[in-house]
């Protein structure tokens, strides 16, 4: 199992095919795109920012919780950090199973709990110029309202 | 020192995202009074202007998660972590 | 969308790319691998036979029921047929979507229904030298249990 | 030709996976005199000496699943389907 930070491109398929084993029957693997769109605004690209240590101490927590929880062989994970592109990888989350529902349930569990509590930030660019850091914009007055 | 002196803490703090950008720094050292997390974040807030409310926030400690009413000692480092994103 | 049989490797990271567009935020792959063991016995390697024209016309039908159960952008899938060995790819199903809760609905939708309605057969050969169509086992009297 | 007489068609079986093994040809046309695909099935098996319980299979005819009470008719393709196994 692993949980990494890149901030270069996410190499998918190596990481996938170094998962491959001859014991295993089933994977799943979510991945997050840079979309040009979010809360009504034109997206232009996208920065990550990570409380580094935190973040793979909580992600490793994650996918060790996934794996007491659900029956499956492996699972690893990596998020970007930095500038992305539209259309790039974002994160990634990828795990082998012998069955595949428990593959299905073990990658939807570490997906939204990397979402709600790995100290990664987003911050959008928009194409009317203005920025937000994603989930900080109704947290105070006028944060993020710039 | 006589107890009604308060004590003196040496503490680091990082700043992360939309803290980062408002406070203008990415990192600090610091001499607090404060005696919790708690306490350092509302001293903090007063002095650099933050108005994110504390209902938002959660606080590392040292690298680790740790409670509103964690008590500081000298040479913590403190995180103030604004409502996460990844994915 | 599309759903296709192939008797060569599937070319997962191919497929991938091709559904990779700006306006899905997240995107969900299932991926069936020949596992070494089934039902207690060693495998070899699988050999998948297809009543193509039905397999692909229910293939088709199953991915339109999805798109019209789930709001999902794409989804698109390849099965083998033919002779496999270990670790390689017997099916592929990719779905994106601009939510992930609806990649992985649709993604596990697809996968079931084709492994419960697609006519294509899987053939085991065992270590032990037997051989059995999965799931012809116990439908008769003496059939598989050769 | 009087009502008394069957009606003879012309029908064309494929075979697949263990029913393609068991019959030993992966297809063939025939003559039948059995009305239904299920009537087909139950002269096949007799045949073939196929002992694929009837609840177990389901049936296509040109190109598309049918029911088993689906009436023959003359050029119909039809195929019996074991239990399938993709994945």
């Amino acid at each position: 199992m692993s949980f990494d930070l890149t901030s270069g491109p996410i190499a998918v398929d190596i990481i996938r095919q170094g998962m491959m084993s001859q014991d295993c029957g089933g994977f799943v693997a979510f991945e997050g795109w840079v979309r040009d769109y979010n809360d009504g605004k034109a997206v232009l690209r996208l920065e990550y920012e990570a409380y580094a240590e935190l973040a793979i101490l909580e992600g490793h927590r994650i996918i060790n919780e996934a794996l007491e929880q659900f029956p499956v062989k492996d699972i690893r994970s990596v998020h970007r950090v930095g500038l992305l592109d539209l259309k790039e990888v974002a994160v990634w989350v990828g795990v082998t199973a012998i069955h595949r529902e428990e593959a299905f349930d073990a990658c939807r569990y570490v997906i939204n709990e990397i979402k709600s509590r790995v100290p990664i930030w987003k911050k959008e660019f928009f194409a009317d110029g203005t920025t937000d850091w994603t989930r900080c914009q109704n947290c105070s007055g006028d944060l993020g309202n710039k | 020192m006589s107890p009604s002196e308060p004590i003196v803490r040496q503490v680091r703090l990082r700043y992360f995202a939309v803290l980062r950008e408002r406070a203008g720094i990415s990192s600090e050292e610091r001499e607090t009074i404060s005696t919790t997390v708690e306490e350092l974040y509302d001293e903090i807030k007063e002095e650099k202007g933050l108005d994110l409310e504390k209902k938002f926030i959660r606080i590392a400690c040292n690298g680790d998660f740790v409670d509103f009413n964690y008590s500081l000692s000298d040479g913590d480092e403190v995180v103030f972590i604004p409502p996460v994103a990844g994915g």
